[in-house]
């Protein structure tokens, strides 16, 4: 059940320093709602999972991120991540691409494309939902990454381990993750807050 | 013409209530799932999630590590015994579990037994299979492209294309249309559905370690022939199975392959030694056991500009899915699909289908129809009507100009089939007649003249039923016969029992009421059985409309042997010569003297304690019937329909019936089945379709989107009826309880067609829904 | 067909529910009538831990008339709505949805509650309830509080209710006179979600202008939707034909339907308009008395 | 998951057993009380096979846990028949022939009950309505809504009479 959903924003940030988090894998990721890096396979490659839940209905997802293209000169990139319910009742993948634009002003659009492809039980049964929630879904995640481009303070990758339960990735390349705990708290807080809001209880 | 038997008798033309319904009102039933015995536990299928995958390893433990679980099957188990794959009943192999890859969503992958269903549903959970997921084919029409992934890696032929099969004259076919002045051409769908009963498939394995013989309680249309496939498949000695198939909630088809789960359940219980039930849900059912239809067709029809039809050509795409698992014992690879000339005289014809292989469920079987005969049926009917809007005729007018004329039965069509009698206009001027059609012409043209939208649909096919003769059908080499053995007890009460098996078409009663007519037994003292392989004798089974045709036949026949005996018995009896003697139903009179007669309650007592010297004892016989041809029954349906403009909504207002299924047993059942089969009708027509997106999910595959009209949904049928007898049958019957199913689609199709036709439309396919009808009534302008 | 485990707790009082809640927190569900529940459950879709039976308190399955209000008990159900002659005669539109929610057996137990609750978009009782501008009572540890219907939808399967709250009460303003109200579904066959439905319920004054409307969608976004334009375009409007084909028009133009088994999204959105001339001209004519 | 006990008059019984929460209903009659009257022909509440009636309201048993039933009066198809007559029902649905495979039988007679009992003569598109919760894939429905009808008439002369 194939759904293609497109989201465009700009920022006030100069493209390049845009790009330097668009193409940051972990920070893509990270933007994922209910997603969790476990494990860095190469600095293109990472294993985690993903939990969607709509109202009562929860599914986890285990798979894998590849960055099929990051060209820096045209500022586009594409990325695949592919997983497996965990209860073995289907499989749920998306090929996400990102296209940068430098704007006038000195700020920069973002283009999105994001092609959802869920298989199995939940796209028999959840037909008449899927598009809507995976818009919701890719919606926070472009919200996610605006609020990145935001907050220069804490680097991006702050945001991968900040998700609950998150292996801390083994960093693959030397920059250091080290936000304060205090940060992490909040943010933990505010995804969970996010969560309910978006899921939460229904009888 | 037939002797009417009374009241009490309750012969041939009775509306006798029906015998079975007792124990049915009172949920007294035994259903396969009502079937309880000491130690039984319960499977449970685990199914792949994916249309086309590599399995890369199945994991048991956490599964077999869960409290009550008692064994877990895999493909590879399977292999080591040889059973991971089985025969289907058309020249095909099918897996029974996976071993290497899936081909089809909800494909059968492990086996569960647990001590409780609750138990087994956990555990099934708990195996983890890791899937590479493959590409996927879903459209037939690029199965046979270069790019297209081969599907069946473990055939010789890497191809996807399964079958070419063509019957007719090609060239005389061709020449001759393209001098038609007139031509017809129509592209139609028939789209995968399903037969759906109401109670799924299942079953009760039970083999006993003790006496080494094998009980199977099974959904079976076909239980002596599973019996045999059990044992070939299973190495079991056939003497050492038993079938047994119970009450049957349904059939229509779906209940006569041998599905993976059976097997599955047999081999648990030889395993473990206990009674193993396996009963699959209904979304298993409607993703995993036998589909029907899935025909792509294309027709043309050539016809001379005063609409006299001439030639017939038919292409036709058949998606068969994973496996080539059409249960059809026909010779040919799409059944009978050849009688798509119909009910019209065409001089020339050609008929060519191609069947592929895409990662669906497999299937193709007879749903309520005669192996592809609703497919033709729908075809013809709709191109006639296409010819009819081209010709800009009433199409009635045309199909009573192009009948096969009444005295040309028996009648050889272009395409092989001698159809045995027949008189088509007759039914189709009742059918016009009940349906008051000027008037409703009349009233659609106002209708229309107002804007409104009003459709008239007429269908007038001819069905082909009853299954064998021999010389055309088998199953597994066994030839389609059916039969019948009659016991009469001392008593003259008497038992009779046959080789098909009822699903609610009510034999009981009905093929009581055959043998009482024979033997003027009242029908109340006749016990009719069926469905146990140790006690029946060996048939082929209740579908394809062929009980009647055969089975009913073998049991006039067998009746007919005890009659001759028993006047033999009579003769003694009264001591005249059997030349004397005179039957009534019911008893033997010496010819001009009153008074002097035996019953045949007296002569079945003196077959055990007056036997005439020289006469074996006892009152029994058997006979096993194989027809001389198949049945024609035929009709012309005319469905009415009013459009909802603002919605697309199709409402029928009425629909007419006017079957022909030559002289009928029982009245009030055979009305029941139309009634029934009229419902499935309306349900393909306007809301069926088991649909597979992309990647192969099944769209469709439950009863939230698989739509079964319910009660109000469904409007009052109206039937009435002709009768031109079968000339071959031993009392003139033919089936009739598929017409229904086989005859309605073309007309809720052709009236809806109709309602929009000044619109310019010739053609909507299956199911035409009001979304479908909307969006032409956009295009059009009709609505804003 | 067979659900997975969990555990069952049948309170009797509102305050042990919600104490349970509150315990148990994500992993909890309240089962009212179940019949949204527990399909999912059998589809091993849901797999709450802990089910919480509300069935047994009391003083929650109440239809009545109060302080202005219509009243109807989180635990009032599907087939009571439909029976009660307070709300065939007062609250057609009520009505209407009772009678086309699943099938009789479903309405047997279902309650309007869980139909709100459950944050379906495709639920009948929301649209009905935008329309009437109803309020939704909520009993949670901080004690009731009243949630208005237009801020209780907040996204799919998501209301405004916290995990330990429990939805008590429905109340709907009673309408003054002159007010009429309808709901139409337009479903593939009984039992089934809307393809597309439309609620509307107006007051008209004395020659017929519309005072009062409002305007109800389901299943024709990720929420029950509100059809404020089209509500706009007819405020002091009279209720002529242009007038309401403007109306649906407009509701066409703010529903945000998506393509499905019932449908292309443009159907839907002709649906849309089809169902809200319908519902205004028979709300309309029942205004009229 | 712990097993709770549960009580239930089924049919004028009292019956008890201890059933994990999770066990529905249907489950507890067919297969722990052992009355197989009761039938299921679906996975998603779409049919009305297992159509029983609990506390005098026509339900889905495959939509209930058998716990939500504690203490509550159950009436199954096996409980139709009074004093070893058939209910009018039964009677008819044999009469009018609105059975075939007989699998949707026991749910539809109960949900025509359920009908009656608040709509003692109703209209023909009134009985379709009352019993569109129960699937039938043999009949067409038309010698179910006959059956209903000639009950409905008997039920009033009886009510007359009594």
């Amino acid at each position: 059940m194939p759904v293609r959903i497109e989201k465009a924003f700009q920022v006030q940030q100069p493209i390049d320093k845009v790009w330097g988090l668009l193409s940051d894998p972990r920070n893509v990721a990270g933007c994922v709602p209910g997603a969790q890096i476990t494990e860095a396979v190469d600095d293109r490659t990472f294993k985690g999972s993903v939990s969607v839940k709509v109202g009562p209905s929860v599914t986890n997802y285990k798979g894998d991120v590849h960055f099929e293209r990051l060209d820096a000169a045209a500022h586009e990139m594409e990325l695949v991540g592919r997983g497996q319910d965990v209860k073995g009742r289907g499989s749920a993948s998306m090929k996400m691409t990102g296209r940068l634009r430098s704007l006038p002003d000195g700020g920069t659009e973002v283009e999105t494309v994001a092609e959802v492809n869920v298989v199995g039980i939940l796209a028999q049964f959840g037909g008449r939902v899927i598009h809507d929630v995976s818009d919701i879904m890719f919606g926070e995640f472009t919200k996610r990454f605006e609020q990145q481009l935001q907050q220069t303070a804490a680097p991006p990758a702050a945001a991968v381990a900040a998700e609950p339960a998150a292996a801390a990735p083994p960093a693959p390349e030397p920059e250091p993750v080290n936000a304060p705990a205090i940060f992490l708290k909040a943010l933990r807080a505010a995804v969970a807050r996010f969560f309910r809001r978006l899921f939460g209880g229904s009888h | 013409m037939i002797a009417k038997t009374s009241p009490e008798i309750g012969g041939l033309g009775h509306s006798v209530k029906r015998k079975e319904d007792l124990r049915l009102i009172q949920g007294k039933g035994t259903f396969v799932d009502d079937v309880r015995l000491p130690e039984m536990v319960y499977g449970q299928v685990v199914r792949s999630p994916f249309a086309h995958a590599r399995i890369k390893n199945v994991n048991i433990e956490n599964a077999m590590a869960l409290p009550g679980v008692l064994a877990v099957i895999t493909g590879k188990d399977l292999e080591k015994a040889g059973l991971a794959w089985m025969p289907t009943l058309f020249h095909d192999k099918q897996m029974v579990l996976a071993v290497d890859k899936v081909l089809f969503q909800a494909q059968e992958v492990a086996f569960v037994v647990a001590e409780d269903r609750y138990t087994a549903a956990d555990a099934a959970e708990l195996v983890e299979v890791d899937y590479e997921e493959l590409p996927v084919l879903v459209d037939p029409h690029r199965a046979t492209d270069p790019d297209a992934p081969i599907l069946r890696e473990d055939r010789e032929e890497k191809t996807n294309h399964i079958f070419h099969w063509e019957v007719g004259d090609r060239k005389a076919t061709d020449q001759a249309l393209e001098q038609s002045p007139v031509k017809a051409r129509v592209d139609a769908v028939f789209q995968r559905c399903h037969p759906a009963p109401l109670e799924t498939c299942g079953c009760v394995a039970d083999f006993n370690t003790a006496t080494g013989r094998l009980t199977v309680w099974l959904t079976s249309q076909a239980p002596h022939a599973h019996r045999t496939l059990f044992a070939i498949v299973g190495g079991i000695p056939e003497n050492n199975i038993r079938v047994i198939s119970p009450d049957i909630g349904g059939g229509f088809g779906n209940k006569v392959p041998i599905y993976p789960g059976y097997v599955c359940a047999v081999v648990a219980s030889l395993k473990l030694g206990r009674p193993v039930k396996w009963i699959e849900t209904r979304s298993e059912n409607l993703q995993s056991t036998g589909f029907a239809r899935d025909y792509h067709m294309t027709a043309e029809i050539g016809a001379d500009r005063d609409g006299t039809v001439k030639t017939l050509r038919v292409k036709t795409l058949a998606d068969h899915g994973a496996f080539n698992a059409a249960a059809q014992p026909s010779k040919f690879p799409a059944g009978l699909f050849s009688v798509c000339t119909g009910s019209y005289d065409f001089k020339k014809a050609f008929c060519e289908v191609d069947g592929v292989y895409t990662n669906k469920a497999p299937g193709g079987i007879a749903y309520r129809c005669s192996f592809r005969v609703t497919e033709a049926a729908y075809l013809i009917e709709r191109a006639m009507d296409v010819l009819a809007l081209q010709l800009k005729v009433d199409p009635a007018e045309l199909r009573l100009k192009n009948f096969i004329p009444s005295d040309r039965f028996p009648y050889q069509s272009p395409l092989g089939w001698n159809y045995d009698s027949g008189d088509y206009a007759a039914a189709m001027n009742r059918a016009l007649e009940i349906a008051g059609y000027k008037e409703l012409r009349k009233e659609q043209a106002e209708k229309r003249a107002k804007g409104e939208l009003m459709g008239i649909g007429i269908s007038s096919f001819t069905e082909i039923v009853g299954a064998g003769p021999a010389h055309t059908f088998d199953i597994a080499g066994i030839k389609m016969f059916d039969s019948c053995e009659i016991r009469v007890h001392p008593t003259g009460k008497a038992i009779a029992r046959f080789g098909t098996k009822s699903q609610g078409q009510g034999h009981e009663t009905a093929f009581g009421q055959i043998v009482a007519q024979e033997l003027g037994i009242p029908v109340a003292d006749i016990t009719v059985e069926e469905g146990d392989t140790d006690t029946a004798p060996y048939g082929l089974g209740t579908y394809a409309s062929r009980s009647t045709p055969t089975a009913g036949a073998a049991g006039a026949m067998a009746a007919r042997k005890i009659r001759d005996k028993a006047k033999k018995i009579a003769a003694y009896l009264l001591e005249a010569s059997e030349e004397d003697l005179e039957w009534e139903p019911g008893k033997f009179s010496v010819k001009g003297v009153p008074g002097r007669s035996k019953t045949i309650q007296e002569i079945a007592f003196a077959a055990y304690t007056n036997i005439p010297p020289g006469l074996e004892a006892g009152l029994e016989a058997v006979h096993y019937y194989d027809p001389p041809n198949l049945t024609f029954p035929f009709g012309t349906y005319i469905a009415v329909v009013d459009i909802d403009k603002g919605t697309g909504e199709i409402k029928t207002r009425r629909f007419i019936a006017v079957d022909d299924c030559g002289n009928i047993i029982n009245p009030m059942i055979v009305e029941g089945q139309i009634h029934g089969g009229l419902t499935e009708g309306l349900g393909i027509a306007f809301m069926q379709l088991i649909d597979y997106d992309e990647s192969g999910n099944v769209q469709g595959g439950n009863f939230m989107d698989y739509l079964v009209p319910t009660a109000v949904e469904t409007p009052r049928w109206e039937t009435g009826k002709t009768c031109t007898p079968s000339p071959h049958h031993p009392f003139g019957a033919k089936g009739v309880g598929e017409s229904p199913n086989v005859g309605s689609p073309a007309a809720f199709v052709n009236a809806v067609v109709d309602a929009l036709a000044h619109l310019g439309v010739t053609h909507i396919d299956m199911p035409v829904t009001p979304w479908k009808v909307w969006q032409i009534l956009k295009q059009k302008g009709v609505v804003d | 067909m067979i659900p997975p485990p969990f555990e069952y707790a049948r309170p009797t009082t509102i305050s042990d529910a919600i104490a349970l809640l509150q315990q148990h927190g994500e992993d909890a569900k309240v089962l009212s009538g179940g019949q949204s529940l527990i399909p999912m459950m059998k589809l091993r879709l849901a797999r709450p831990a802990f089910l919480i039976d509300i069935n047994s308190i009391q003083g929650l399955a109440g239809i009545h008339e109060e302080g202005g209000y219509l009243k109807i008990g989180g635990l009032v159900r599907e087939a009571d709505i439909e029976s009660s002659e307070l709300i065939r005669s007062k609250y057609p539109a009520i009505h209407d949805t009772a009678r086309v929610i699943a099938d009789p057996l479903v309405r047997s137990l279902a309650t309007a509650g869980g139909n709100l609750a459950h944050g379906d978009p495709a639920n009948d009782h929301p649209a009905t309830m935008l329309a009437l501008g109803a309020e939704v009572v909520a009993t949670g540890p901080n004690g009731v509080r009243v949630i208005p219907i237009d801020s209780f939808f907040v996204s799919i399967f998501t209301t405004a209710l916290e995990p330990a709250e429990i939805l008590t009460e429905i109340r709907i303003p009673i309408p003054p006179p002159n007010s009429g109200g309808a709901y139409f579904k337009l479903e593939r066959k009984v039992g089934d979600f809307a393809t597309a439905g439309v609620a509307a319920q107006i007051t008209v004054d004395g020659n017929g202008a519309c005072q009062r409307v409002g305007i109800g969608l389901t299943n024709v976004g990720p929420t029950p939707l509100r059809a404020k334009k089209a509500e706009e375009s007819l405020r002091g409007k009279k209720l002529d034909s242009a007038a309401i084909s403007q109306a649906a028009e407009l509701t066409a133009g703010e529903s945000q339907p998506s393509s499905d088994l019932r449908g292309p999204a443009e159907y839907k959105r002709g649906m849309v308009k089809e169902l809200t001339r319908r519902a205004l001209t028979r709300a309309l004519e029942r205004a009229r008395g | 998951m712990a097993k709770q006990r549960v009580h239930v008059r089924l049919n004028g019984r009292e019956r008890e057993a201890d059933v994990e929460p999770r066990v529905l209903l249907v489950h507890l009659i067919r297969d722990v009380l052992g009355l197989t009257g009761t039938h299921v022909g679906c996975d998603t509440s779409s049919c009305g096979a297992c159509t029983v009636i609990l506390n005098g309201r026509p339900i889905k048993s495959c939509t209930l846990f058998a716990v939500q039933a504690d203490g509550g009066e159950l009436l199954t198809i096996e409980g139709m028949m009074q004093n070893g007559q058939l209910h009018p029902l039964q009677q008819s649905f044999h009469e009018e022939h609105g059975l075939q495979c007989g699998f949707c039988t026991p749910g539809m007679i109960l949900s025509a009950h359920a009908l009656l009992q608040h709509n003692p003569s109703p209209s023909e598109e009134e009985i379709r309505w009352g019993v569109s919760g129960n699937l039938c894939r043999c009949t067409g429905y038309q010698n179910i809504v006959a059956a209903i009808q000639s009950a409905a008439g008997k039920m009033r002369e009886k009510g007359a009479a009594a």
